[in-house]
């Protein structure tokens, strides 16, 4: 924890100095200074990694498939190396449990179509009711695909998992696993993963959490949480687009068959029959996404420069921040209220539609999300057909804040 | 935040009290437009004469403001037009909408000009006239 | 075609002048200036490639999953520009054909899963015993998942496709899909792809190619072809990795169900059932390679620019070069004397084992690939366990290839 | 080409001409090491005391220069020395190959120090001790 007085005094202000990293900051929509708040969707990117990216094909980059030469070698030193810092920012035992995958969609149906085929008929996976769409029609195909169950734990009113409910879902000893989001990407809300995964293990159920929003903004320990499967996205970790992560516990990886054919997930290949490389790169087929690897590795070494602590501690007194500024917003209401919560904030405006305002904070600027945010039957769950949606990144100041806050109520007063 | 050029005072009061707004006993024609991606949808019930000349419109939109205006515009410009003038409008609209340009040739509608820098929302401007369109081509009646 | 008198006269240095957009070239390798032989693996990337890239970061980004914010439209705009470019790129009939993918690996999975769904037990797939590892173990896989039938057309020793046989394979009307390279990465072979697709379709077949070679080196046209799927790979196109292709036939592409499920790929989804978008984004689940699309279509901009005929005539007249000079090099066999061939050339040198050739020509800065090249069954067609391969791209100087022969030379001599 | 100092005279002529190449009849321990991935093999048998000296070692290696010249130095180097001394040697191998450091502690083997820089090579030159050491370890034997 940075114990300087500038950042006890204000952990919002301690990050301040990071904008000048973010070259697209200095940029104005519509006229306007463009103030970012749809990091939740996908977060943008710091010149350390711009530059990781760029140095990589302006100055050694080549294929990684078992190149015998100097390039070859050193990219793939490269993107080796990043699997060691991802193992490192989730805690995860061993390297080899690292699984590269294009984001957080791939990475979850890799597991509904492996860890999916082992799941026999008659067996189900559990969801929530707050499910993005990415961690949820994957287990839809598979149960139309193979015969399994498919339920679905309720959530409160407030916006949280209703543990006693999912109790229940597991009592008769049929899930095979349990997948959920570790932070939803509607409410803000951190589900008690723990006490999930202790609940899964005691029913006899793995657990897969969707960590596509938690690890942006708090440190994840996979052995801490007791997680099976971990999955999140680059593009949101203020990496490049095409690369993502999944963790699997070794036994599981290895009991696993694999997903995609082709190159490098191979040991032999006969036409007659194949066997397949060790874990990871049973899961690895073709040639990977190298330069965005290596842009994650960027991604990561810069976020832990910074630090979790005062990255959670920004995004803990921001969102206190924005949930009481916008409450003075007449009209406004917050949707939900979970007691652990992150910087995503949905809400709805009287009748005001949620993409009026979407379209109305552009034109000053400011950029937020309207609609399901993939997610519709959370939506359904809520009663509403669309939210709008804030989120924040470690780049977000108060100021902007209380930019959105100003121009929701002058949004407002232009409609009553 | 200045009067804002796209949400002028016209579309957001006749998004909050469309003139056109319910459903027509009586329609010779209805036509229906839906935007799945935002759920939005508009019913359009009308009455043709013989000659083809539009004679009463009534539009029934669950959507944002820009739609409902849109529809509750076009169903003032609609009556007393044919349905050659109306397609003929539609097409304006909608190049109007791509480009920015050509607002003085769709009257009142002229002011969704601005909405060209918002390709995203131009679709919640012309859907009232797919709805229309549909009415006029009497799909739904044959 | 360039008709300037400097082009007529010699189509290698046509395009020397362009090795100035590749940054790369200029690096050294164990203190020798890069020779970079290794194309076929990956290409290196131009200025253009990088700068659109890191453009985008820098001033224009966001997710592309309907945001209605200035950012994120600009860059959908940008995005789907480039499915615009690829269609015009391979004579696609409409942009909506054009699906995604990370790399031809996942784009040929995607057809063993979706299109493979639809074929039934007793029918079969025909391949080469030429295939990369990418198309030929998706096949397996989906043989022992369906029970479907996997046929290999034989090649001659020349390295061509045995259309006889091929004939023959077909001739029983139970093949469901012939699926072949269009150019061999092994040994360069151009496949002659119209009449493959002939046959295929007198026989009631599909025909799938995988361009990953033949996009890179000649214009293709898949309406000219008769294809109805092709596949290739952004990453030997001078574009950035995790980005690739997949062009299919429009009423295929429909009447195939999805492959991967989440967001972007749906139209509605409820918890009893979803239904999925329009193609293409019914096969694009989750938040795309968004910079890499833009990197891809920079990279297809540059391509045109220069124009096929140009990199075709540079290619030939190289390729003819190297196999002239290679020939005169003691000891060294060319594998396989296709008619048709791209600049791709693999042989053997006496008993030096490749590998030794691989680590003796980096360490004169000289980059090739030894190994199997993800072709073991191609290997033991040949009777090899190992080849070297040179390959080349648009930047490939006659002098770098005369540089590999006298090394190659050098490198003899030490062993005899 | 300069002299090549990973290649070099010593590493080819041993590679071409192998001096302990062969089988060991009589062989107390045998062990083999393989590498999938080039297809390289390396089969060793050897004698040993009863007080865990190495009397005689033969190979048969199928690969590359670097693997055939690596298992004959190995070959040479093992005889008279204790299973002990030769896993210690192992490591410090290992340790050179992967630093380009302590060629001088690794006798002959020092020839094989550049190769730190051919880091996918490395698996060539230590693939010769893996079937040593698996024959020291007698896995097979038993
Ligand atoms: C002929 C051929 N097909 C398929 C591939 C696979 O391409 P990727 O690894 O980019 O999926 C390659 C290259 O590796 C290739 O040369
Ligand atoms: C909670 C959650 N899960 C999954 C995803 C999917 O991520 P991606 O589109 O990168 O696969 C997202 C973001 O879109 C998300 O917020």
């Amino acid at each position: 924890m940075d114990l300087s007085p500038a950042a006890l005094a204000d952990p919002i202000d301690a990050l301040r100095h990071l904008r000048a990293d973010f070259p697209i900051l200095n940029e104005a929509v519509h006229g306007k200074p463009l103030v970012f708040l749809d990091s939740a969707a996908s977060a943008q990117k710091p010149i350390q990694v711009i530059d990781a990216m760029s140095r990589t094909m302006r100055t050694q980059y080549a294929n990684v498939h078992r190149g015998l030469h100097w390039m070859s070698e050193r990219t793939t030193d490269a993107c080796e190396a990043v699997r060691d810092q991802v193992a490192g920012l989730i805690g995860a035992p061993s390297r080899e449990e690292i699984v590269f995958t294009r984001n957080s969609t791939e990475a979850i149906n890799l597991v509904a179509h492996s860890f999916g085929s082992l799941i026999r008929p008659g067996q189900a996976v559990v969801i929530s009711e707050m499910e993005h769409h990415a961690n949820l029609v994957p287990w839809q195909m598979l149960r139309d695909r193979a015969g399994i169950e498919l339920r679905v734990a309720p959530i409160t009113d407030a916006g949280e998992l209703e543990l006693e409910a999912l109790e229940r879902l597991l009592s008769d000893g049929k899930v095979a696993l349990v997948a959920v989001t570790h932070m939803s990407n509607v409410l803000g809300t951190v589900t008690p993963a723990r006490r999930i995964a202790d609940m899964a293990h005691a029913a006899g159920a793995r657990v897969l959490f969707d960590g596509s929003q938690m690890v942006v903004h708090r440190r994840v320990d996979v052995r801490e949480i007791g997680a099976d499967f971990y999955v999140f996205t680059g593009h949101k970790l203020y990496g490049p687009t095409g690369i993502g992560v999944l963790w699997g516990r070794r036994e599981l990886l290895e009991a696993m068959p694999p997903f995609l054919g082709g190159g490098d997930m191979i040991s032999t290949v006969r036409f007659e029959g194949s066997t397949w490389a060790n874990v990871p790169h049973k899961f690895e087929a073709g040639t990977p996404a190298i330069i965005e690897t290596i842009g994650l590795g960027a991604a990561i070494s810069y976020i832990e420069s910074i630090g979790f602590d005062a990255i959670a501690a920004h995004e803990a007194a921001l969102t206190d921040h924005a949930l009481r500024r916008l409450a003075e917003v007449p009209g406004l209401r917050v949707i939900g209220a979970p007691a652990d919560r992150g910087g995503v904030i949905s809400f709805t405006m009287d009748d005001v539609h949620p993409h009026d305002i979407a379209t109305l904070l552009d034109r000053n600027g400011i950029a937020i999300r309207a609609g399901h945010h993939c997610a519709e039957p959370l939506m359904r769950r809520l009663g509403v057909s669309a939210t709008a949606r804030a989120s924040f990144g470690l780049y977000t100041t108060r100021e902007e804040v209380d930019t959105l806050a100003a121009t929701l109520e002058q949004i407002r007063s232009l409609f009553v | 935040m200045e009067q804002d050029t796209l949400y002028q005072r016209q579309v957001i009061d006749r998004a909050r009290a469309p003139a056109h707004a319910g459903s027509l006993d009586g329609a010779t024609h209805t036509g229906e437009g839906t935007n799945p991606m935002c759920g939005d949808r508009v019913r359009v019930g009308l009455s043709l004469t013989k000659g083809g000349t539009v004679t009463a419109v009534r539009h029934e939109t669950r959507g944002c403001a820009i739609c409902i205006a849109s529809a509750d515009m076009m169903a003032g410009l609609a009556e007393g037009r044919s349905a050659l003038e109306l397609g003929a409008l539609s097409r304006q609209f909608g190049e109007m909408l791509r480009t920015g340009e050509g607002a003085e040739q769709v009257g009142e509608l002229g002011v969704f000009a601005p909405l060209h820098q918002h390709r995203s929302r131009i679709r919640c401007a012309t859907l009232p006239w797919t709805a229309l369109v549909e009415a006029l081509d009497g799909s739904k009646d044959r």
